[in-house]
């Protein structure tokens, strides 16, 4: 990627979640438990580029992904955006930048409202953003439907009318329409049939290069960021524990978590040597993240410093990064 | 992989499930004919709503009305399970024929603790002779599956556990009474991958160790590759496509099989380019008498406008195309 | 893309979709047939009410139906006072009729913009509507409404506001509870993404989600707010007279049931027919559009 | 149980303590387990009960001679000093742990008493008081010492009296049940058969619901109900088991006018009022005959019942040229006022007024409400008329004139302010001479009868349901269910 | 945890129960009406007189005195005298509260009884006559307006027939010792099975006048969620295991269905308690709720305030304890 200004840039972001105390606990005055969702986390998304981010369920993806769109407020760090920092701005100045951050979502069934009309949601934009009448958002919509696969014929339909994968066009549409630069895409495969999700996958690669977008695109599936990402991010329970351009992150893994998602990645031909090595145990608790590294509990090649001091990053060169004690000194 | 001139675990013929739509009957398992042998591993590939689950369900008499159920021949471990009574028909689930739902989550009840869940499979077919030696076994069972602590969790309730968790103790159930055929549908779907490669390592041990057969439903062609010995593919209701696992993944004889494997993100293609299968799977409901991946396929000429049998094409393979061979081989 | 070809065809809601299927539902339709009916008799009580609802004569005091020895010109008999019955009943539906709309329909609109405030914007909000609907649920209904008949005297407004001041309780608990399961919904996410402001969150994306399950416990409520109607009537704190309302009508009957049964037993009937009607095409209502929903 | 009576009764007591409660239908309940002072005979005479006679010393001293070797429930002697204590008890200030007894303006001019012996006690009053001997019967008798015992509150739930019947259990909303006391003197001396209860055990049934009380009776759980409505007389009379039974009652209806509000200033409108309701055919149609019309204010069995009045006679001809004589050829419109129990009769005369061009609204009211609102001139300044009974259990002019005719008299609806009447009534208050006393009343009705400030009505019986199986027994007019003689077969 | 949630909820219930106690107080003084008026009757009284009762019912001192008098006084657990009974309201209440309470747990025991084997018949049979019956049945049973069922029901049973008394909670000839204050327990704990017959036999028709609403509601409550829960992938995969029809609806599905079922319940009891004074009116049941409508009526402030102030606490301690059966029916459910 050139070296020039990133279109985003996350710094130290982090994220907690307070889980409501009882009255009582409050009279007790018991202080409420707090559940670090994402805990420090940095990168930059170039112009253009697309930042894969893959991990386990729970370990703060789509967090990270709304807390960058300001739906979720950061609670400490800073999200700038084109150069402005957005995470700290009223959300009436914010609402300009809406336009042009956008997101995509997992459930096709659970992210559009089952009581719109297609026209009235992929119109709804506009109307937001370009004041443009009932009517004209509606032409508009129309005259987007086919960019996304789908026809204008489809405009006066509900979205129980169509199958996963033509609702996630109609989200795509919606989330595309006006053109945004930069568009958060949390798991917009993943619920999908492999068949269909080939077909998204496709279509949002397509939009990528004719528009130019910038994508922080999130994945549970290696597969699929290998296939359409510029770099991915490890994350694991609130971190990112590695980062690098996707080359060097599926050849030369550097931190134990990634190789083992590329181990027990599902594949038609086995490369010889690559046996199937499980991971013990569950991702823990993140009301209760385990000291010092967070993946010592699970780690094959733990170590006793490993669950005392938590890594700090060590740069590999290339844009390549990772958090890990077996890699470089502890600071 | 098994003898061929042994009779079969499972045989199923003509079997068919029709439930009444708004549109019409809908054919959705449809004249699906398969076997399953002693100790062999079954993949059932197709993509969600391809009448996979509906095919097993329907095997065990679990299809609920207004689903009607038709087969010309089901035979398991030499009877005839169409013969049998509801009663007789119980017996054999659960004992010799054992299923995990697709998913954990919600096939475990969420009221009734894990020992009351294993134990009462066991106490229901004569496997315990009281609740002491149910329960004792209902820990063996969950070591087995590696739940830690075993004795200690008996007491605990589904939602206590993590998926994985869950997963296992779903197929604890499942084996309790060591059947003879475990029906494992789409154990995996729900879980991280993380943990899925724990579960599917968990059954190939089970199945080693026990000496089961099993038949494992998925839409992940990944997922199978490594696990079954035979591959049976569904579309639409229908089985488009059956061989031997290595076989059909490396020559698939149907347009549908070959779709799918190329539409698949694979960490070991990402240099190809990916091709998806065009359109998408047709809504459940009466269908005309044609080709049912027509409209998707790219081959389409006019002899695929009437309906393609399943046709065997030589080497215990078989698909429902009537360019088979050209597309095995081109 | 020919996929949706095979799918649902037509262009319909699920506003439309649940019409189709109410429409399929004979029972749903009788009763809203006998519904309507009544409201019709009670739009056009003063066309077809054969007599003058208020006209006493003594000399017709307990006058039997027609058919025990009785005259035509007074069908079901007459009241205490040689009032004809038929025509009460008729007038009497509009009292029932207008209570029951009345009353839940400004108990569903405070309630669902109660609840929507509680169940969107949450805190300190949320704890003062919450705080005021637990304090409610915390009165026994009937003895509340009788306090603020009590404090408010009879008549026909005073019914509906002392029903509406705790039913509105009702509404409101519902779209708060499907509001919080709404908000965790992408769909709102989303609309947030784009920049919608909070009113046309709650407004435009959640509010007709949640409408369904308001209408039809709407029409629940409504067969139960007219029968708290007639129990206020039946305490006499019912509408002034010489208004009649179903409820005093049974309640003035009751002393004559032993030698003159249809003064109480008519009216009787007219409440459960009405209520019976209401109910099932309630039911029918939640068939056709919510059919997850439950009472 | 052999001899066991039951009432089907439409209230439960508030209180078992005689002193403590302002309610008739709590006194019915215990006047069956305590005497008093004095009683009435079937007749409505009054006579001596615990009292063997009572005489005037002077014009605000009574003396009581009470009746040699009563004895109380309990066996406890019963003397001139358990007279006192209960008269102490009712008139003087917080006698009753603190409070005062709400029955003390029953007493009117009442100061207390002094003991003279062991079985005389003086009655002393603050001012001359005709009545004292008609309202002596409303107030029972406690044990001082079971009093003194048990404390004022415990009272409320403890009886120790003397009297026919003693208590067995009080289950509150449910029902009261007494048994005979075999100890029990017998009686008034006037009232044969002298003796104790005849029936082992009586228990009122509280039923409040009308229906269900006649349900009772009919099904034959209880052998008298008390306010048996006219509408069920037929169907009572229609059983072989029971039957009904009525009694001159004691409570006078009318339609207060408000006379300081036009029209009804206008005698001529009051007395168009009253020729445009027609009392027969009420009388006859709601209320089953049974009531007896009236020109007036009292009962005809009272004291001082003036016979002599005119009668305003159904008349919507008249009605209707005396409205056009005070100025209304169109005829007036009104709202008659009144509470729930009267709004089907507050209907039936509002639908006769029309046929005098008269246009009655009836607007119903909680009693809580309505009579605060009719109790002085300037709450009730935009109210017409107010349809309302006025009760006068001691059938003595001065305990209904009083209240309802004189002069801001707490009952006194219409504004009714006549200085003669006033005059009369003050004079009558202290006039010990009964035949002149009586002389004054009836002037005064004459006037109230001319001014009308009433629609004057009717004077219903009291209708009781009794079993045919019992014996014995007359209901009395002052509502009372004396039990004493009657039985079950 | 369990007894942390315990202290909770009664600790939410300050709040609550202030609310209702403004709410009821602000109500009562506000109505108008004097209960001096009411409480003199027909009869002369001198104004001084007057005054005095005003003073003894506490009714001449300004209303925030009494607001805070009843508030402090509450509190402590006294809600002061009944006006009309002249004893403390506790002690009013107290002796009317075990009839309702009784009549009460009946009419729950009653509609369980029949609202929950119909419920899961029907959901099972779905479709057949017997749902259709059960149904219907329901419908007839929400949509009867309860006084005029309970008349109808005295006209045919009592008066009819005979087989009912009218009105009343036991005969006469029984005296049964109080000890819990419910008749059909004390008459069993005494060993007086006639007297329990009797007391049976009373409580029967208003019984089934309260239950018969309130089993039609929980009756369609447990037949929708029951037709929900046999869905649910854990029935289907109880069948798998080859269990016994009986145990599979009998306990997989129905431990799980009746969570909605024990909700409603509670919400209905809690409407019960305060609602059944039509029924208590019509059978002459002598249990609280007609005491507190006679109450309103004669503007008996403390008895109203004292008696509402109840059926709040009442009423959250239902939901409490539905909690409370929600945490042993699926134990997911957290409290
Ligand atoms: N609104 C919220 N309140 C409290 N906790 C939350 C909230 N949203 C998310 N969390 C918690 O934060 C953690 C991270 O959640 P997040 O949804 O970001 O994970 P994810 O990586 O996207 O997982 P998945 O792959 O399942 O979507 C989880 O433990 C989740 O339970
Ligand atoms: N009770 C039913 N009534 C009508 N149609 C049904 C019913 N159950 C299943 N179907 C239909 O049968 C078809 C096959 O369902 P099945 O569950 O077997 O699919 P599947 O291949 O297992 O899919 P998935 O991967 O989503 O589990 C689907 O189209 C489904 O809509
Ligand atoms: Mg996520
Ligand atoms: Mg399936």
């Amino acid at each position: 990627m050139a070296e020039m200004k990133p279109l985003l840039a996350v710094r130290a972001v982090t994220k907690h979640f307070t889980i409501r105390t009882s009255p009582v606990e409050w009279l007790m005055r018991v202080s409420p438990a707090s559940l670090k969702a994402v805990a420090g986390v940095s990168f930059d998304v170039a112009r253009g580029e697309t930042l894969g981010l893959i991990g386990e369920s729970g370990c703060g993806k789509s967090t990270l992904g709304r807390t960058v769109l300001n739906l979720h407020r950061a609670d400490g760090g800073s999200v700038s955006f084109d150069g402005k920092e957005i995470s700290a701005m009223p959300e009436a100045e914010f609402r300009p930048y809406r336009r042009r951050m956008q997101i995509i979502f997992q459930d096709p069934y659970a992210s559009l409202n089952p009581r719109r009309s297609v026209a009235e949601i992929v119109g709804l934009p506009l109307r937001l953003h370009e004041g443009a009448s009932a009517r004209q958002a509606e032409e508009k919509a129309a005259e987007f439907l086919p960019r996304v696969g789908l026809s204008p014929e489809h405009l006066r339909r509900y979205p129980h009318q169509f199958s996963g994968g033509q609702r996630q066009r109609i989200g795509i549409a919606r989330a595309l329409i006006l053109n945004p630069d930069f568009v958060v895409c949390d798991e917009p495969v993943s619920a999908l049939d492999v068949s269909i999700q080939a077909q998204i996958l496709e279509l949002l690669m397509h939009f990528r290069q004719r528009y130019g977008l910038t994508f922080l695109f999130i994945s549970h599936d290696l597969a699929v960021v290998g296939r359409i990402a510029d770099r991915i991010a490890v994350m694991y329970l609130g971190e990112i524990v590695e980062i690098g351009p996707t080359a060097a992150i599926l050849e030369s893994p550097a931190h134990p978590y990634t190789r083992a998602l590329l181990a027990v990645a599902p594949r038609l031909k086995r490369r010889a040597g690559t046996e199937r090595v499980a991971l013990k145990g569950d991702l823990p608790s993140p009301l209760d993240p385990p000291k010092g590294c967070r993946f010592h509990t699970r780690c094959p090649l733990a170590k006793p410093i490993c669950a005392t001091l938590a890594p700090t990053v060590t740069d590999l060169g290339t844009g390549h990064s990772v958090a890990c004690h077996l890699h470089g000194g502890a600071s | 992989m098994t003898d061929a001139s042994r009779t079969p675990l499972l045989e199923v013929r003509g079997l068919t499930t029709i439930f009444p739509t708004r549109a019409g009957p809908a054919r959705v398992v449809d004249d699906v004919s398969f076997h399953v042998d002693e100790g062999e591993c079954l993949g059932v590939v197709g993509e969600s709503g391809s009448g996979k689950s509906i095919t097993f369900l329907s095997v065990l008499g679990l299809v609920r009305p207004p689903g009607k159920v038709s087969a010309e021949r089901m035979m398991f471990a030499g009877q005839d399970l169409l013969a049998l009574g509801e009663r007789a028909r119980r017996a054999i689930r659960g004992r010799d024929i054992a299923i995990t739902m697709q998913d954990a989550l919600t096939a475990l009840n969420p009221a009734l603790t894990v020992a009351t869940q294993i134990t009462e499979v066991m106490l229901a077919h004569d496997r315990a002779g009281s609740m002491d030696e149910a329960r004792a076994a209902a820990v063996e069972m969950m070591r087995l599956v590696g739940i830690p602590a075993a004795a200690k969790r008996l007491d605990d309730y589904p939602h206590q556990f993590s998926g994985g968790m869950r997963q296992r103790i779903m197929i604890a159930t499942a084996l309790a009474c060591r059947p003879r055929l475990l029906i494992a549908d789409e154990p995996t779907t729900a879980l991280d991958v993380t943990i899925q490669a724990q579960v599917l390592e968990l059954i190939a041990e089970l199945r080693r160790e026990l000496r089961m057969s099993v038949v494992l439903i998925t839409h992940d062609l990944g997922v199978v590759v490594e696990q079954a010995d035979r591959i049976m593919v569904m579309y639409a209701g229908q089985v488009v496509e059956e061989g031997a696992a290595r076989e059909v993944i490396e020559d698939a004889a149907h347009p549908y099989t070959a779709g799918l494997l190329a539409s698949m993100p694979s960490l070991d293609t990402l240099d190809r380019p990916i091709h998806p299968i065009r359109g998408q799977a047709p809504m459940p409901g009466p269908m005309p008498p044609l080709c049912r991946f027509l409209d998707r396929c790219e081959r389409t000429t006019e002899a695929c406008r009437k309906s393609v049998p399943l046709q065997p094409i030589g080497g215990g393979r078989a698909s429902r195309c009537v360019w088979a061979e050209e597309v095995a081989h081109g | 893309m020919s996929g949706a070809v095979a799918m649902n065809a037509g262009v319909q809601s699920p506003l439309a979709l649940g019409w189709l299927r109410l429409k399929q539902n004979p029972m749903a339709i009788g009763a809203a047939m006998v519904t309507l009916l009544i409201v019709a008799a009670a739009v056009l009580a003063p066309i077809i009410a054969p007599q003058d609802p208020n006209e006493a004569d003594l000399f017709r005091r307990l006058q039997p139906p027609v058919w025990l020895g009785g005259e035509w010109a007074f069908p079901l008999g007459c009241d205490a006072l040689g009032r004809d019955i038929l025509s009460r009943l008729i007038y009497g539906a509009r009292i029932s009729i207008l209570v029951g709309a009345l009353v839940v329909l400004i108990a569903s609109v405070v309630g669902i913009l109660a609840g929507l405030a509680a169940g969107y914007l949450g805190g300190w909000v949320d704890r003062v509507i919450t705080g005021l609907v637990d304090i409610l649920l915390g009165f026994p209904y009937l003895i509340f409404a009788i306090g603020l008949m009590a404090m408010m005297g009879a008549g026909f407004q005073n019914i509906v506001l002392a029903l509406v001041y705790k039913e509105w309780v009702v509404p409101c608990r519902i779209v708060r509870g499907e509001t919080l399961a709404a908000r965790e919904q992408e769909y709102v996410e989303a609309a947030r993404a784009l920049g919608a402001s909070r009113g046309h969150v709650m407004l435009r994306e959640i509010l007709p989600n949640i409408l369904s399950p308001v209408i039809v416990v709407a029409t629940v409520r409504m067969a139960h707010v007219i029968i708290l109607e007639a129990s206020l009537s039946f305490l006499g704190l019912g509408v002034q007279p010489p208004t009649a309302s179903w409820g005093s009508m049974v309640s003035e009957g009751r002393e004559f049931l032993l030698d003159a049964w249809w003064v109480s037993t008519f009216p009787g009937i007219a409440i459960l027919v009405l209520v019976m009607a209401i109910n099932v095409f309630s039911q029918g209502l939640r068939d056709a559009f919510d059919p997850r929903m439950q009472e | 149980a052999a001899g066991e009576l039951r009432v089907g009764f439409s209230q439960d007591a508030q209180t078992l303590d005689p002193a403590n409660h302002r309610n008739r239908e709590t006194e019915t309940i215990i006047r069956n387990l305590c005497d008093g002072i004095l009683t009435r005979d079937p007749a409505m005479k009054v006579v001596p009960d615990l009292a063997e006679s009572i005489r005037q010393i002077d014009a605000t001293t009574w003396e009581i001679k009470v009746r040699d070797g009563l004895k109380s429930h309990s066996g406890a002697p019963f003397t001139a000093a358990d007279i006192k204590f209960n008269l102490d008890r009712l008139t003087k200030e917080n006698a009753m742990g603190g409070q005062t007894s709400p029955r003390k303006s029953l007493l009117g001019p009442v100061t207390g008493s002094e003991l003279v012996d062991a079985r005389t006690v003086r009655v002393k009053l603050s001012a001359p008081w005709a009545i004292l001997p008609a309202m002596l019967p409303f107030q029972e008798m406690v044990s001082e010492a079971h009093a003194k015992k048990v404390g004022d509150a415990a009272l409320a739930t403890s009886v120790d009296c003397v009297g026919p019947y003693k208590l067995v259990e009080w289950r509150r909303g449910d029902a009261v049940i007494i048994a005979r006391d075999p100890g029990y003197y017998g009686g008034a001396a006037a009232i044969p058969p002298v003796g104790p209860a005849k029936p082992d055990r009586v228990i009122f049934k509280i039923i409040p619901e009308n229906a269900s009380r006649v349900a009772a009776l009919l099904a034959g759980e209880v052998d008298i109900i008390n306010e048996l409505p006219p509408s069920a007389i037929k169907q009572v009379e229609a059983s072989d088991k029971a039957k009904v039974m009525a009694v001159n009652g004691t409570r006078t209806f009318f339609l207060a006018l408000n006379m300081a509000k036009k029209p009804f200033d206008d005698p001529r409108v009051r007395k168009a009022l009253n020729h445009a309701v027609d009392r027969k055919l009420i009388i006859d149609r709601i209320l089953a005959g049974k009531a007896t019309a009236l020109n007036g204010v009292m009962s005809p069995d009272a004291f001082a019942f003036n016979d002599k009045l005119p009668e305003y006679a159904y008349d919507p001809a008249l009605a209707k040229t005396l409205l056009a004589e005070a100025g209304h050829p169109n005829g007036i419109e009104l709202t008659i006022d009144t509470t729930g129990a009267f709004k089907s009769t507050a209907e039936a005369i509002a639908a006769l007024l029309a046929r005098s061009n008269i246009k009655a609204k009836v607007q119903v009211w909680e009693g809580a409400v309505l009579s605060p609102m009719w109790a002085t001139a300037e709450k009730r300044a935009e109210r017409d008329a107010y349809f309302t009974s006025w009760g006068n259990g001691a059938l003595d002019p001065s305990d209904i004139m009083v209240p309802t005719l004189r002069t801001k008299g707490r009952g006194n609806f219409a504004g009714f302010s006549n200085a003669k009447v006033d005059a009369l009534l003050d004079a009558a208050e202290t006039e010990t001479d009964q035949t002149k006393r009586a002389e004054m009343y009836k002037e005064a009705q004459a006037i109230v009868n001319a001014e009308a400030p009433w629609v004057f009505l009717w004077l219903p019986q009291d209708l009781y349901g009794v079993s045919k199986r019992l014996k014995g027994w007359q209901p009395s007019a002052d509502s009372r269910i004396n039990l004493h003689d009657a039985s079950v077969d | 945890m369990r007894l942390g949630k315990f202290v909770e909820r009664f600790i939410g219930l300050i709040p609550v129960l202030f609310g209702v106690s403004v709410i009821v107080f602000l109500m009562i003084t506000l109505t108008p009406g004097d209960p001096v008026e009411i409480m003199l009757g027909d009869a002369r009284s001198s104004p001084e007189q007057e005054a005095a009762l005003r003073r003894d019912m506490g009714l001449d001192r300004p209303i925030h005195e009494r607001f805070f008098l009843f508030i402090a006084n509450a509190l402590r657990g006294e809600f002061g005298l009944s006006f009309f009974h002249r004893r403390p309201v506790i002690d009013v209440i107290g002796e009317r509260l075990p009839a309702t309470i009784e009549l009460t747990l009946v009419a729950l025991v009653v509609a369980l009884a029949i609202a929950i084997p119909l419920g899961v018949i029907a959901a099972v049979k779905r479709n057949s006559w017997l749902d259709r019956v059960a149904t219907v049945g329901s419908l007839f049973g929400v949509s009867m307006p309860g006084f005029w069922f309970g008349i109808l029901l005295i006209l045919l049973f009592s008066v009819k027939l005979g087989w009912f008394p009218v009105s009343g909670r036991i005969g006469f000839s029984a005296e049964v010792r109080s000890v819990t204050g419910l008749l059909l327990i004390d008459t069993l704990i005494a060993g007086r099975l006639d007297s329990f017959w009797q007391a049976l036999r009373h409580i029967s028709l208003p019984a089934l006048t309260l239950a018969l609403p309130m089993a039609a509601v929980l009756m369609r409550v447990t037949r929708s969620s029951m037709i929900e829960v046999l869905r649910a992938d854990y029935v289907l995969f109880a069948e798998a295991k080859g269990l016994a029809k009986a145990r599979v609806i009998g306990l997989h599905a129905l431990k799980n269905a009746l969570i909605p079922t024990v909700t409603v319940a509670a919400l209905e009891t809690g409407s019960l308690l305060g609602g059944n004074m039509i029924v208590e009116t019509v059978f002459g049941w002598p249990g609280l709720g007609r005491l507190v409508v006679e109450a309103i009526f004669s503007r008996n402030y403390p008895l109203v305030q004292a008696a509402v102030l109840l059926y709040a606490v009442t009423y959250v301690l239902l939901n409490f304890l539905a909690d409370l059966i929600y945490t042993w029916l699926n134990p997911k459910v957290r409290l």
